[in-house]
Order: C-alpha cells, then structure tokens, then sequence
C-alpha cells in the first residue's frame, strides 16, 4: 500500500464524512464549516490529481467565495441558533432509505460494470498545466468561456433585481 | 363552376353576416342561404349533364392532404339537403329575435359550410377538419342562445361536445393508422389498402364509435335528448336535420367502404344493434312530456332504422337509407318548427300545458297533422319510400330484422298519434293560440310540398342515389 | 510522476463520487433548512466536479478540467441567485424553512 | 453564432440603455433589434452554408437549431411586447427584466445550437437561473418568493442530475464534442457509465419540461410566478427544454433502447394522464395551465419515439402550442393584471365585455385541445401518425383518450367567458394585448392552414 | 281517353277534398256539402260506366301511370288496375258513398266544421278507390293506410273530446299492428317472386310450383294478419266498437260497408296464394267463425245503439272471413256486397234515430218510435230481416251461402263445427238485432219529456238513402241467387278455384230451413223477452254476473291494456326514469371518475418541496433501477 493509496483514503474519508456532518449537524454554522473542510480535502483531491491550478481555483471559488456568502447569510439570518426542526421522522427515515438505495444501485451498477484492468494512459505530455489549460479556455472554449460571462452577468442582474428595492413612483 | 363555390359563397356568407350587423344579419344569412341553394341547384344540373365538378388541389404536403371535393350523386344530394334546409331553417327563425344575431347567423352559415365540407370532402383529413368543425359552431349555438337552466344546459352541452369529440377523436387514430400506409388520405387509396381483418375490425370500431355516438345509435345517444331539449330550435333542427346525417352518410362513405370485411362480418350485430334503438327511442318516446325531447327520441328511432338500412350493405338498403336520411331532415324540421311555433305563443314545451289548438288554429293543425303523418311513415309522403325500402332491405337480410324493425310502424304511430293528440285536440285551450303566421305556413309548405311530392314520385332522387350507391357496392364487394 | 489512477483505480474515484453525490441527495432530502439544501447542492457538485477531474486524468486530457472551471462558475451564480431569494424569502416569512414554504398547492 | 452574438448584444445594449436613460425606447428597439435577429437567423437558415467552421466545435447552426431559434425569438418578441405594459409601474426595473430575457434567450438559442456539452450546459444554467431570477421577480410576494424557491431548489438539483450526466458521458467517452461522442455511441465497448450518463441527463431533461414524475414544481411555479414569467415558462421555456432533450437524444445516441423507449412511452403516457387529471379541477387559471402543460410534455415526448424523423413535428407542435400558449397568456395577463388571483371567476363574461381577446383565447384553447384548423389539431395528428408508424399504438390511444380529458378544462374556461354574467365594467385595453394575441393566433391557425411552412424549414 | 277517364274515377274525390280543405270555409254548408256528394257521384258515374264496359268486352283495364318506388330487383309502377273483383267494389263502394255523402248534408248540417268532414269523406273516397284499383300490393298499400287515416280523423272528429281522439288513436294504431304484417307479407311475396303486380304474381303463382313453400305460408299469415287490423277480427277488433264516436254516417260508410272490407278484398285479389296455403286458410276459418261468435254475444247485451250495430258488423265480418277460410270467395264477397246494404241502411238508420234524439244513443232511453218515425222504422226493419237472414232478404241468400259451405266443407277436418259456430252467431243476430228493434221502435218511449217533444222524422234527404238502401237490402240477394248465379260468374276469371256449381238439392234446402229457423228463433227469442216481459236492460251497475262479463265486451280491451299498454308504458316510464339516467350516468361516469381522481392528485400535490424532491429521486432511482439492474437480473 503505497502512500499515496493511504493519503487517498484517509482524504476520502474526510471528505466523505465532513460531507456527511454538513449535513447531520444541527448548528448552520458547524455545517458551513465541515463544508468548508469537505471542500479543502477535495481540492487535496486534486493536488492528488497533479491538478494545482484548479485545486487553487477550487479553493478561491468554493472556500472563498461561495462559502463565505454562505456563512454572510447564516449570520445576516442569524441562524446560530440551534432552533433547527428536523422533518417528520418517516421523511428523515425515508431520506435514509432513499440514500441507501440510491448509493447502493449505483455502486452495484458500477461494480457489475466491465472493470477496467490493466493500464491506465500515460502520454507523459502535459495536459493540465496552467498555460495548457489556458490555451484550451481561450481556444477551443473560448465561445464557452465568453458564454459564461453572460451567465455570470445574468446572475448578477438578477441578484441585483432581487435585492434593489423600487422606487415605488417612478 | 365546381363545388367549392358552394362552400366559398357559405364562408363568405358567413363572414358578411358577421360583419352586417345584428339587423340585417337574418336577411344577409338568408340571402346567402338562398344563393347557396341556388347554387348547388345549378351544380346539380350541371352534375347530371355530366359535367364534372369535382376539385382537387393541393393543400399541405406532410401530412400530406388534398383539397379533394367529389361529388356523386349522394354528396350531390346530401349538399342538396344541407343547402335546401339552412334557408329553410334560417326562414323559419325569422320569427325569432336572438341577442347578438350577426353572430348567431354567422355560426349558422359557418355550420352549414362545415357540414357541406364534410358531405363533399374524399380526403380523409380533410373530412375529419370539417367534421370537427361543425361541432364548433352548434356547440356554441347550444350554449349561448339556448334555453332553460343555464347549469343544466351547459352541464348537457358540455357532454354533448366531449362526447363526439371522444368518438372522433378515434376515427381520427384510423385516419392515422390508414394514413402511415397510404401516405395520403384519399379516400381513393384507402380502398386499395388490402387490409387483414384484424386491421379492418379495429378501424371499422374506430369508426363505429365516432358515428354511433354522432347518429346517435343506442347506447350512445344519452347526449342527444338533453341538447335538442336546451338547444335553441335552430340549433336543434340544424343538428337533427342534417348533422346527424353527417354520421349517417359517413358509415356510407367511408366506414362500410373502407372496412368492408368487418362489415360484413360484423352485420347482424350492427343492425340488431340499430334496430334496437329503433325499439328503444320509440318506447321511451311514449311517455315523454317535454315535445323537444319526444321529437329527440323519435328521430332516435328513426335514425336507428336508417342505420340498420346502411349496415345491410345492400343496394335496397343503403338506398332507402338515404332517402330516409332526406326525408327524416326534411320532416324532423318541420317538427322542431311546429314545436317552435307552439313555443313562441305558449312559452312552453311541457306537453301537459298544451293541448286544444287544434279549434283555435285549423291551419296550422293540418300542416302539423300532415309532418305528424309524415313522420310516421303514411305511404305518400317521401318517409314512406325510404321505410319502405330500408325495411325491404332489412326483410332481405332476415325477416325478424324487419318484424322488429317493423315495430316502428306501430309504436312510431302511438308516441306520435299520443303526442299530437295531447298538443293539438281537446277541450279548446285557454291560452290564446295567435293565429299562425305567413311565414311559419311558408316554412311548413315548403317542407310538406317536397315531402308530398316525393313520395309520389321519388324517382328523381332515386335516379341521382342510384348510381352512386352502387358505385359504393362495388367497393365493398371488392 | 505516475498516474495516480495506477495506483488508486478509477473505480475508487467512481465510488468516492457517488457517495458524495448520494449524500448531497440525502441532504437534499434530510433537512429542511434551505441553507443546508444549498450546501448539499454544491456538495453533489463538488462530487461532480471531483469526478471530471479523475477522469480528465483518466482521459489524459484537459478538457474535464476547463469544464470544472464552467461548472464552478455555475455553482457560483446558483449560489448568488439562491441566496438572494433566500434573503428575499427570509425577509418576507422571517424563516428558511422550506416546509413553511405551502402557500402554492393543489 | 452570429444568432447568438447578436442577442447577447442586444442584451448588453439593454443593460446599458438603462445607464442612458432609454427606457421608453428599450421595449421597441429590443424588438426591432429582435426581428432583425430573426431576419438574420431565417437569412442562415437559407444560405445553409451557416456552420461557421470557426466555432463548429462549439455551436452548429443547422436547420434544426434554425428553425428553433426562430421559434424562439418570435416567442420573446412576443413576451417583451407584453413586458411594457406589465412592467410599467416597475419602470426602475424594467431594462434588467428585460435584459434577463434577453439573455435567457441567448442561452435557449444555445441549447438548440451546441455542439459541446458545455454550451449546452451553460446555455440551460443561463435559462435556469434567469428563470429563478424572474419566477421571484416579485420581491414582495411571498407566493413569488415561494416559486422562485422551490423552482431554485429544485433546479438546481436538477443541474446536478444534469452535470453528473455531463460527466460520466465524458468519463465512459473522452469528450464533450457531440459529433464525437455520437461517433463514439456506435461502436461498441462504451462502459456502462455513457447509457448512465445519457439517463441522467435526460431526466435533468424531463425535470425541465415537467414530465411526470419530475413535474411536481411546475403548477407551484406557475401559480406562484408573475403571469408573464409563467407564460415565458409555459411558452419558451417548456419548449427550449423539449428541443434540448430532443437535441440531445438524437444527437448523442445512435437510436434509443427498447427499454429506454419503454421509459419514454410510460413517462409520455404518465405526463399526459396525470396532466390533464389534475388540471380538470383546478380554479387557478395559471395552475391549469400548468398541467395542461405538463400534459403537452406528455405529447412532445412522442415524439422521442421515432427519434430519427420527427425533428419536424416536434417544431411544428412546439410552435402551434407555444403559439396558442402566448395567445392564451396574452388574455390572461390583461384579466389578471389588476387582480390578486388568477381564478377562473375573472374570466367570467369576457365574451361580452371583451368579445375579441375572448375569441383570441377561445381559439388558442380549442388549438391546444386539438380542434381542427387551428395547428394544434394538426400538430396532435402528426405526432399520431409518427407515433403509430412507429408502432406505440397504445401511447396514441392514451393520447387520444386524454384529449378528450383535456376539452373538459379548457372548455370550463370558455363556459366561463361565455355563460358566466360579468362582474365588472370592461376596462381599457391596450393595443398590446390584442396585438399578442392576435398575432399569435393568427400565426397558429397560419401554420394550421400550411403546416408545411413550419415543416419545411427543418426537413 | 281511358286513362284519363281512370283518373277521373279516382281524382273526382280527390279534387273535391281539396277543393273542401281549401274553399270549404268560404262557401255556404250545402254548397260544400253538394260538391263533396258530387265528386263521389261522378266517380260513381265512371264506375258504371267502366263496369258496363267490362261487362261488354271482358277486357280488363291496366293503366301504368308513373314509376314509382324502385327496390333492387323489381320496379313499383303506380298503376292501376280494372277488372272484376275491382269494379265490383268500386261499385258498392261509391254507389254508397254517394248515399252517404247525402245523407250527410242533412246530418251534419248543424256542424261547424261540415266542410272538413266532406273533404275527410272525399278523401275517404279516394283512398279506397285507390285501395280498390291499385294495380300492385304497394298501391294497395297506399290506399290501405289511407283508408286508416281517413278513419282515424273521421273517428276523432268531434276533436274536442278526448275519448273520441283516444278512439280514433286506437283505431289507427291498431290498423298499424295489422300494417305491419301486411307490409312483412309484402317483403316476403317481394323477395319470393320479385313482384308486386297482382297480374305478374298471378302468372308466376299459377306458373309455379310454390305450394309447398313455408315461407308462403307465412306470407299469406301476415297479409291475413293485415286484414284482421283492417277488418277487425280477433284479436284486432276492439278497435271497431270504439270507432263508433265518429259521426253515423262514418260509421256507417267507413266502419260497416266499405272500409272494413278491405281484408276480405285483399284475401280475395291474393286469392291464388291463399289457396296454397291450406293451413293458414283454416286459421283464417277458425278466426273467422271464432270472431262472428264471439263479437255476437258480445252484441247481445250491448245498450248503446251503434255498438251494438258495430258488434254486429265484427260478426259479419267474421262470418265472411269463415267464407275466405273455406275457399269460397264469391260467397264471402256476395256476403260483403249485401252487408254492405242492410248494415248501410242500419247504420243510417240508427244516425236518423239518434239525430231524432239529439245525440242520444242508448237504446234505454229510447222506444216507441216506429210511430213517429215511420220511414226509419220501415227501412231498418227491412235491414234487420236482412241481416237476420229472412228469406227473401238478400242477408239470407248470402248468409246462408256461407253455412251451406261450412257444412258441405270436406278440406277442413272440423268444417262441421264451425258451421255450429256460424249457426249459432246468425242465432244471435237475429236476436239482438231485433232486440234493437224492439228497444227503438217498439212500446213507450222512455226518454225525457223535452225529448219526446222534439221528436220527428228526418228530413228526405235523410230518409232518401234509407230508403233505397233498404230496397237494395231486399233485392241485393238476386245478384247471385242459386241457379242464376250470377256474381260467380262474374267473379270466375278473378278466383283460381272455380266455384263448384251444384244443384240444389235437399240437403240445401235443409240448410235454407235450418238456416232460417235459426233466425226465426232468434226473433222469437227477442220478442218473447222485450215485447213479451217488456224487459228494459239494466243500469249499468246493475248488471251482474256472466252478463257483466259480456257487457263489459269479455274485458278484452282490459286485458289488452293490462297486457300490452301497461307494460309497454311501465317499460318506457322505467326507460325514461331509470334506464336512461343511468347511462347518462355512465357517460358522465367517465368524468365523475376523471374529477375524482383530480380531487385524490391534488391532495397529493401538497406544496412541500420536500415530497416533490422525494418524488423526484424515487423517479431517478426507478428509472435507473429498471433501465440498469433489472435488466441485469433478468
């Protein structure tokens, strides 16, 4: 068992559990920060996977920005409260079900699934430096990429059309 | 000149009468009403020197439809009965003052065009598009210048409309299925489809269910009572007197023709099934008080006789179905008139609140008496032709088909005989009977003239279904 | 440097993805806070994301990865326009519980 | 491309007319800017050498994103047109409602014209979230903030689905190229992950068309969204997502399973039942539509059953239900507008006070409940025939039989107007409103009469 | 020059009934009423004339006038046929009518409406010469239902009065009954021999061999069925008795003398067929004596004068039926013609009667008035002695000419019984036939005082027709008195089987002896019980026992009611009130189903986003689970 095996695991399981207590905590702010350590672990994932620049990206993205709006609502709600109501015990236990379920027909159809043997590609080129990745984005996915912009823009109208309050004669 | 300025000069008329206003719409409708007839009496001609005024054109290319307008000698006539009544009809509502008239007229005029559309059309869509769309403008009819409860009308109405979409609506999967193996819809190359008889049983069923609740045949005609009782009697003489032939002339044109083996086999079942209803609509009939229902269910008996004749599939038998089918909507008006009549001076349809007009209006006794007669089949009126020979059909067939049907004869005369003599005989009414007007006689005449007339000398219209029909005997023998 | 795929196996990743995704459902399902619904959204998407990435190594080809930076850009935009409904509704019903959130049925 | 350039020109226009002060000229020159668009869009469809070879990795404007794209722009020109008169007490805000539209129509232009699934998946993240944005748009509603909500959530688990999808494809192919991909989906030796993948995504699909049992958010948000949001999703966006999920089937796959096919004939048969079972005793004029909605997805996804050929029918039925869903929301907007429900009650007398948008709405119901000359009759026949050839009967009867279902609701709705007494004065109408709907309504009984001015820009 | 004639014959009457509908009103009552009795004359006229023609050269005349209904495999002509059998009735039919016709005048003077009731008459007229001349079954047809409207507006004249109308209802309906099985016997001839045409048929009978046919025979059932409606025999015949609300002269010329003759024309023009059928003429016999019996005891105890007259004229007719059944249908029509007169001449007789009395018809108010009624008296009484069978009245020659073949019958087994059967009806014909008399005419009058003041003899063109019908009733018989035999003659070319003649020998004067005995005791019988016990019939409460049964006509009518209408109206009621809502019921069962199901989806529709995601997971877990693992499993 290699190291890197252990190093997968053991992310893995942090991953998979900060995950798990976001969402069985009962405090909104301990489940921001499991998300927050949840998503340091993936982008450990993807150090893993040689991949920097996104884990940097992941990091700005997810930790930084979106977790922080996050935790800006829960304290602008002032949720810290612990006067969270759990749903009807038969949902909770159908969630439960529900999960179980769907993670085991997945994994069973996977497992069933041809398994991949033998070696995995190694072109040795790069693929995923920052300047490949770049050339791709501005490239190939530049009409994405510019698309994108407009998503953005859209989002960010419509957070602003959420929030402006009107002026109620004009 | 071919057969589509018939259904221009309606949809024309129609438009105009919209546009004339409340005023002159009835005289604008009739006006165009009356061309029309004129029109098809000249096509007729024209028809019967063999000239041809058939039309084909194209209209859309997938699904690919045709406007493909034929007429034969029962098109030509079934035209004839269309265009002939609706100025009868529209004549006989003069009488009337209706809220909105431009566009009750309108809807007159476009049901006419509708209902012309369906006797004329050979594309199966196309047929289907006009066999929709004169359910349209009754529907509207019913509902907006009917009478009684507006719940109850609505409630009736309703049904009537989801009803025989319903049925349509299946024949339109016919239409479907016939047409992803011809790749058009003409009627012509539907009769080269060699279909199994598996495939021929469900179209035929598809089809049934469309005409029988249109027909009405038992036990699909609980629609039709209620609707002839909320519609206004224009709306009633309109849907009585020729749109129920629409279903009629289509088991003719395209239900036996296209599915001739499940036809045949299914024969017996079929016209027990009609005669049936003859049975059953005069029974009921007997003791039904309200005088637009007792006429719903005697044209539900009649109706029933004249289906038996088409399902004979013989020369005789579709014959006399026809004439019957002009002879019912000839005399089946006249009858919602003269309930009309009654209406406009009593304000009632009740039966029971009928009754001694007879002393107090001698003309319009005759002329009721000589529809009442009519109706029940006395040899000299033209009903009598078509009985006759749709009993002889069905006689041929199975001699107990004509017992039974026969039974018509006699409960036919009961409810009717009944019936007339609780409106019209006894005691002189306490009511005023206004006496009746030049033009509810006018109406009446022109009916019990063309009635009397070709009852002694049918051989015109025979002439003119006789060839056609035995046309359609070949296709369905092929 | 090896592939890492050698030594941990892209099922492994498969797994670790799917579990991650199915707990994003099950917090989807489970709670009723409508914060922690948005959490477990981003977390089925993070366990999407993870998934591009194993395989774009998998693939040896960068085109997972831009399309992580896309879905990141998605998650950022959902999470703005969420939250400010979320604000908007906080405002108005002075709760985030989207079991409150029934005036709409039938 | 050039399409989809232009209107996030215009959208950017828009945002800057609002910093100009343009306002009152923002809902025309849109619309102009519109119908220019159009006129480039048909002008593409005609040269047919459209595929611009520079960005045919990303976008690929053929007939079958042509045509849509047309759909589409006449259906926002159409919705802004209305945008003025219900936007006018929100003057402040209208240039960003407008732009939103603007932009979501950018992002339906590209979920018909990608060629990369990430086009696709940005394009319908653009249509989602501008659906968000606009189903909460009434900030002060709680029934808006409602929708917005639960049309939020449920979105986005949606784009979840529709992501996982995205990425197992990519992991069982390599690529996100559907020319690629399509290349690859016929040979062998896909791992299982692709048909997964593709089942994912097309649930996200079905979540978006609101197919049983994906549906239940449409009627909520339908109810709860401001009147001209649920047009635009009744209308626009139901449509995008049925061209998308068509888009994506055909273009990914070489032809479905059977037992994919099964899915889709009880999916169909379900959407449609359920549909129109539902709407049969709602009061909520919008609510019913939602479900007559959700019913028409049931229709349109017949038409996934002769995948190879029935790019044409699928426009042609889009187009006459989304002609007469405008027609139709047009005349609801004007009842509505001033009262705080969309109750049938509202429509009671229509027919006398306001004979014309009456016979607008009568037509576009009769359309959508399949009564000849209007398209939806023809549109209705031509899935039939597609659907028998392709030897579903039984989907076709189920269709058939929920036809007729369907007439009892929508004919509530012209009893309503024609029997009903009226319980109010008419009030002044403006010229929009007869415009949208007429227009619309001509257009659908235009495309009734020749089908194959629709049928033709695609086969 | 001939067929324009034919049309005459039969447009006169026809023209009249227009000219009545159309001008009646405005011209003064004779005048109508002159012009109505002439359109019968002049058809009369052409009676006469053709009969002399015929009588001439032999020939019969066949006149096609237009194509009428064609049926697959044969054409109808409307056309017209003159010979014998034809001219025979048109004769008595139009000679009476014409009688009739002014009678009228003077009866239905007072009447407001006396121009319809000669255009009713007219058309009468014009439908039974249609009925007579047609040249086919179907223009027979035409004039059969004629006939039977003209009866039932005759019937229901008086309009006012509700029985009346339920009378002539009755009439028509049940004729129809008896339509229907003419019509079905004429479906069967049609599809037997592909024609209508009496002269064709005749041919392909005679060419044929067709007797052993079964269908034939049901043929021949039904068209004998069309004349018991007609004709009113058992069991159709309740329907005559009622038809007496019409005025007398209706009765007399529709109900007594023409119109219920029908059947019995018809039996004899399809005579060729009947004579194949063996079986179906024993019914025929059987029905016939059956009828005569029962109508006539029905008539002994009857108080009403017409019903009584109506009962009596069942039994005539039953006994011409008997006739028909046994073959021999110059006797049966020998037996029509002199009915024909005295029942004529008593039905008139009994219209003079009651118009003496102003509309009374009970013969218990009645009595004594030979004295003031001397004509009407003398007339009747001819009539009775005819109808009773008195030697030398022509009832006797023909009624005995039936029982003579009755008894000399050797085709059917129980000839013999049925000439007991006649025997005993020509009994009680006689005896309440001069019960009538005796109760009219004879000892005190027992009406009212304001009665008896007012009565008086008719008026001459009352008495007039009484008059000479009564002398035809006394001569009628010579027409076909033993020896000369002339109608026999006449008829022959008409009947397949000829008439044996025999000499007549001592068994037939037995007959004759017996015959008239019979009728002796019938008198005698009366007068020993009304003028002897000066017996007046009880009230109407008052009766019991056997004689209320017989009084109350067997309860047949009852019976009908509680067998047939009853039913048929619960069967309709239960149509209406049950059947038909429950199948509206189950049209909008449909919808009740679909709105239901809609009530149970909403409540499913709960607003929780929380069951909608449920939905939407449980969804994907179905479709991946099928789409994935059951196919794996499987």
């Amino acid at each position: 068992m290699s190291a890197i095996l252990i190093i997968f695991y053991v992310l893995a399981a942090i991953t998979l559990s900060t995950a798990f207590l976001t969402i069985y905590s009962k405090n909104p702010i301990h489940s921001a920060i499991y998300l927050v350590i949840c998503f340091f672990s993936i982008a450990g994932h993807y150090l893993l996977f040689n991949a920097q620049f996104l884990a940097i990206v992941h990091i700005i993205v997810y930790s930084g920005a979106i977790m922080i709006l996050f935790l800006f609502t829960i304290m602008l709600m002032n949720l810290n409260k612990e006067d969270e109501v759990h749903k009807p015990r038969i949902t909770r236990l159908g969630a439960i079900v529900v999960f179980c379920v769907l993670s085991a027909v997945l994994i069973t159809i996977f497992i069933n699934s041809k398994t991949i043997v033998g070696d995995y590609d190694t072109t040795g080129e790069d693929f995923q430096s920052i300047k490949k990745l770049g050339k791709i984005l501005l490239n190939e996915y530049m009409v994405p990429f510019e698309f994108a912009s407009v998503l953005l823009l859209v989002a960010m109208i419509g957070t602003v059309l959420l929030s402006k309050k009107e002026k109620t004669n004009k | 000149m071919d057969v589509t300025t018939i259904l221009i000069l309606l949809l024309v008329g129609a438009i105009a009468t919209y546009f004339s206003g409340d005023k002159l719409a009835s005289k604008v409708a009739l006006f165009f009403s009356v061309a029309t007839l004129g029109v098809s009496l000249y096509l007729l001609n024209e028809f019967s020197k063999g000239e041809t005024i058939n039309y084909l054109g194209e209209w859309m290319e997938y699904p690919k439809v045709y406007l493909a307008l034929q007429a034969d000698g029962l098109s030509m006539l079934m035209v004839l009965l269309t265009t002939a009544l609706t100025p009868i009809i529209i004549f006989s509502s003069l009488g009337n003052t209706y809220s909105n008239a431009k566009s009750f007229y309108a809807l007159v005029l476009f049901m006419s065009f509708a209902m012309t559309g369906t006797f004329l059309a050979v594309d199966g869509l196309l047929y289907y598009i006009f066999w929709e769309l004169a359910l349209i403008p009754i529907y509207f009819i019913a509902l907006i210048w009917g009478n009684g409860d507006a719940d109850k009308r609505k409630k009736a109405v309703v049904k009537f409309f989801i009803y025989t979409l319903a049925g349509s609506l299946f024949m339109l999967v016919a239409f479907a299925y016939l047409y992803q193996k011809t790749n058009n819809f003409l009627l012509g190359d539907f009769f080269n489809l060699r279909l199994s008889a598996t495939e021929q049983f469900w179209i035929f069923a598809a089809f049934f269910l469309a005409y029988a609740i249109k027909i009405p045949l038992i036990p699909f005609h609980t629609w039709q009572a209620k609707v002839y009782q909320k519609a206004p009697t224009v709306g009633t003489m309109l849907l009585s007197g020729i749109m129920l032939k629409m279903g009629l002339y289509s088991v003719i044109r395209w239900q036996i023709q296209i599915a001739p083996q499940a036809a045949k086999t299914l024969m017996p079942y079929l016209i027990g099934l009609s005669i049936a209803g003859v049975i059953y609509g005069s029974i009921i009939a007997l003791r039904q008080k309200d005088l637009k229902k007792l006429l719903a269910y005697s044209s539900l008996a009649h109706v029933g006789l004249i289906a038996a004749g088409c399902y004979t599939l013989t020369l005789d038998g579709l014959n006399g179905a026809v004439y019957q089918m002009i002879a019912h909507g000839f005399v089946i008006v006249g009858l919602f008139f003269v309930a009309e009549i009654i209406h406009r001076r009593y304000e009632t349809r009740e039966i029971s609140a009928m009754g001694g007009i007879r002393s107090q209006s001698p003309k319009f006794t005759s002329l009721f008496m000589i529809l009442v007669l009519a109706s029940v089949a006395l040899p000299g009126t033209y009903n009598f032709v078509g009985e006759f020979t749709v009993l002889y059909s069905l006689s041929q067939v199975n001699i107990w088909f004509a017992v039974f049907g026969g039974t018509t004869i006699i409960l036919g005369a009961y409810y009717m005989l009944k019936m007339f003599q609780n409106v019209m005989l006894g005691e002189t009414n306490t009511k005023v009977f206004a006496s009746i007007t030049t033009n509810e006689i006018i109406t009446l005449v022109i009916i019990i003239a063309f009635l009397l007339f070709f009852g002694l000398y049918p051989k015109p219209i025979t002439d003119l279904v006789n060839p056609a029909i035995k046309d359609i005997l070949i296709h369905i023998n092929r | 440097m090896n592939n890492i795929l050698d030594i941990v196996g892209i099922e492994n990743y498969i797994f670790l993805s799917v579990l991650l995704f199915c707990i994003g459902v099950f917090g989807v399902l489970y709670r009723r806070n409508a914060i922690i619904v948005f959490m477990s959204i981003e977390i089925m998407l993070n366990a999407v994301n993870l998934l591009f990435v194993a395989f774009s190594t998998y693939h040896q080809d960068a085109e997972g990865q831009v399309f992580v930076f896309f879905s990141m850009a998605v998650a950022a935009a959902e999470v703005a326009v969420g939250l400010a409904i979320l604000v908007s509704i906080f405002r108005n019903l002075g709760s985030i519980d989207i079991a409150n959130l029934k005036n709409l049925k039938g | 491309m050039q399409t989809l350039i232009a209107i996030s020109a215009l959208g950017v226009f828009c945002l800057l007319a609002e910093i100009f002060n343009l306002r009152k000229a923002l809902v025309p020159v849109t619309i102009v800017g519109l119908l220019a668009i159009l006129g480039i869009t048909l002008n593409l469809w005609s040269i047919d050498s459209s595929i611009d070879e520079q960005y045919k990795s990303m976008i690929v404007f053929d007939k079958f994103s042509a045509g849509f794209s047309s759909l589409f722009i006449i259906l926002t020109i159409f919705l802004i047109a209305l945008s003025h008169d219900v936007y006018k007490d929100h003057q402040t805000k209208i240039s960003d409602f407008i732009t939103i539209k603007v932009f979501l129509l950018a992002g339906a232009v590209a979920m018909v014209s990608f060629s990369n699934l990430s086009m696709f998946f940005i394009g319908i993240e653009i249509l989602s979230i501008a659906l968000y944005i606009l189903a909460a748009s009434k900030r002060l509603d709680l029934k808006s903030n409602e929708a917005g909500m639960k049309y939020f959530l449920m979105g986005s688990f949606a784009s979840g689905i529709i992501l996982f999808g995205i990425c197992l494809i990519y992991g069982a192919t390599g690529y996100f190229d559907v020319a690629e991909i399509y290349a690859l989906s016929q040979g062998a030796g896909l791992p299982i992950w692709f048909p997964i993948g593709i089942t994912l995504m097309i649930i996200g699909m079905l979540f978006k068309i609101a197919a049983v049992p994906f549906h239940f958010w449409a009627p909520d948000v339908y109810e709860g969204s401001p009147a001209i949001t649920t047009a635009l999703m009744s209308t626009l966006a139901k449509v995008v997502a049925m061209a998308t999920l068509y888009k994506l089937l055909s273009g990914l796959t070489v032809g479905l399973t059977y037992n994919f096919e099964i899915i889709i004939v009880i999916v169909s048969i379900a959407s449609m039942t359920v549909g129109n079972i539902m709407a049969l005793r709602q009061k909520n004029v919008k609510r019913m539509l939602a479900f007559s909605g959700i019913s028409h997805a049931g229709f349109m996804l017949m038409a996934l059953l002769s995948l190879t050929n029935a790019a044409s029918t699928l426009l042609y039925y889009t187009s006459a239900y989304a002609l007469a869903g405008m027609a139709s929301f047009a005349v609801i907007i004007y009842v509505t507008k001033n009262k705080d429900n969309e109750d049938i009650i509202n429509f009671n007398g229509l027919g006398k006070t306001n004979p014309l948008l009456a016979a607008v709405l009568t037509a576009s119901l009769l359309s959508m409940a399949g009564i000849p000359i209007f398209s939806g009759f023809f549109a209705k026949f031509m899935l039939f025939t597609q659907t028998i050839k392709a030897e579903y009967l039984v989907v076709v009867i189920a269709g058939v039989i929920n036809s007729i279902i369907s007439v009892g609701y929508y004919f509530k709705l012209i009893l309503a107007m024609y029997t009903k007494e009226a319980t109010e004065e008419k009030q002044a109408t403006p010229f929009v409103y007869y415009a949208v709907g007429v227009i619309s309504i001509v257009l659908n009984i235009i495309i009734g009469l020749y089908p194959s001015l629709v049928t033709n820009l695609i086969n | 020059m001939e067929n324009s004639l034919v049309l005459l014959l039969l447009l006169t009457p026809f023209v009249g009934f227009l000219f009545n509908v159309f001008f009646g009103k405005k011209i003064s009552r004779n005048v109508s009423g002159t012009i109505g009795t002439i359109a019968v004359v002049v058809s009369f006229a052409m009676s006469i004339f053709f009969f002399m023609q015929l009588n001439q050269t032999g020939k019969v005349i066949q006149v096609k006038l237009f194509d009428w209904i064609t049926v697959s495999n044969f054409k109808l002509d409307f056309g017209i046929l003159l010979d014998q059998l034809s001219l025979l009735w048109l004769l008595f039919v139009t000679g009476i009518g014409s009688l009739i016709h002014l009678y009228s005048i003077s009866y239905m003077h007072d009447d407001e409406n006396l121009h319809k009731f000669f255009a009713y008459l007219n058309l009468f007229i014009f439908f039974m010469i249609t009925l007579v001349i047609g040249s086919n079954l179907l223009v027979m047809f035409i004039g059969w239902e004629g006939v039977g409207l003209c009866s039932y507006l005759l019937i229901g004249f008086w309009h006012k009065n509700q029985d009346y109308n339920d009378a002539a209802k009755k009439a028509f309906i049940m004729n129809r009954i008896g339509d229907l099985g003419f019509l079905i016997g004429i479906f069967i001839i049609a599809s037997l021999f592909t024609t209508l045409d009496f002269v064709e048929l005749k041919e392909i009978v005679l060419g044929g061999t067709n007797s052993g046919n079964a269908l034939l025979s049901v043929a021949t059932l039904c068209l004998f069925i069309g004349a018991t409606g007609k004709s009113a025999q058992l069991p159709l015949y309740t329907w005559l008795p009622d038809a007496m609300a019409g005025p007398t002269p209706v009765s007399a010329l529709i109900h007594a003398a023409t119109m219920v003759t029908a059947g019995i024309f018809m039996i004899t023009r399809m005579n060729f067929l009947f004579d194949l059928t063996p079986y179906i003429q024993e019914i025929i016999a059987v029905v016939g004596a059956l009828t005569a019996l029962v109508a006539a005891s029905i008539g002994l105890l009857q108080n009403d004068i017409k019903k009584v007259l109506a009962y009596s004229t069942v039994s005539q007719l039953g006994l011409m039926f008997l006739a028909l059944g046994l073959g021999a249908y110059n006797v049966a029509v020998f037996h029509v013609i002199t009915h024909a007169f005295f029942k004529a001449c008593l039905f008139l007789g009994s219209g003079s009667v009651i118009h003496a009395l102003h509309g009374e018809q009970d013969m218990r108010k009645m009595g004594g008035l030979r004295k003031v009624m001397p004509i009407t008296f003398a007339t009747m009484l001819i009539s009775t002695l005819a109808i009773s069978g008195i030697f030398p009245f022509a009832g006797f020659w023909s009624k005995d000419e039936i029982l003579l073949v009755a008894f000399q019958n050797h085709h059917i087994a129980f000839a013999k019984v049925l000439w007991v059967v006649a025997s005993i009806a020509s009994i009680m014909t006689a005896f309440y036939m001069f019960r009538l008399m005796y109760l009219t005419f004879f000892r005190e009058f027992r009406g009212t005082e304001e009665q008896k003041h007012h009565l008086h003899e008719s008026p001459s063109l009352i008495t007039f027709p009484l008059i000479v019908l009564a002398a035809l009733a006394t001569i009628g018989g010579a027409i076909n008195l033993p020896g000369s035999n002339w109608l026999n003659h006449f008829l022959e070319p008409i009947l397949v089987t000829k008439y044996e003649h025999h000499a007549l020998g001592t068994q037939e004067y037995m007959l004759m002896a017996v015959a008239l005995a019979g009728a002796i005791i019938g008198i005698g019988w009366a007068y020993s019980k009304y003028i002897k016990q000066a017996f007046v019939p009880k009230e109407d409460s008052a009766i019991t026992g056997f004689s209320k049964t017989i009084y109350n006509k067997y309860y047949v009518d009852e019976f009908y009611t509680f067998l047939i209408v009853k039913p048929l109206n619960g069967l309709s009621n239960f149509f209406r009130t049950t059947l038909e809502p429950a199948l509206g019921k189950v049209v909008y069962g449909f919808g009740t189903v679909a709105n239901g199901l809609s009530n149970q989806g909403r409540k499913l529709q709960t607003g929780s986003i929380g069951l909608y995601l449920f939905a939407f997971v449980i969804g994907v877990c179905a479709i991946i689970i099928y789409l994935f693992l059951a196919q794996n499993i499987a």
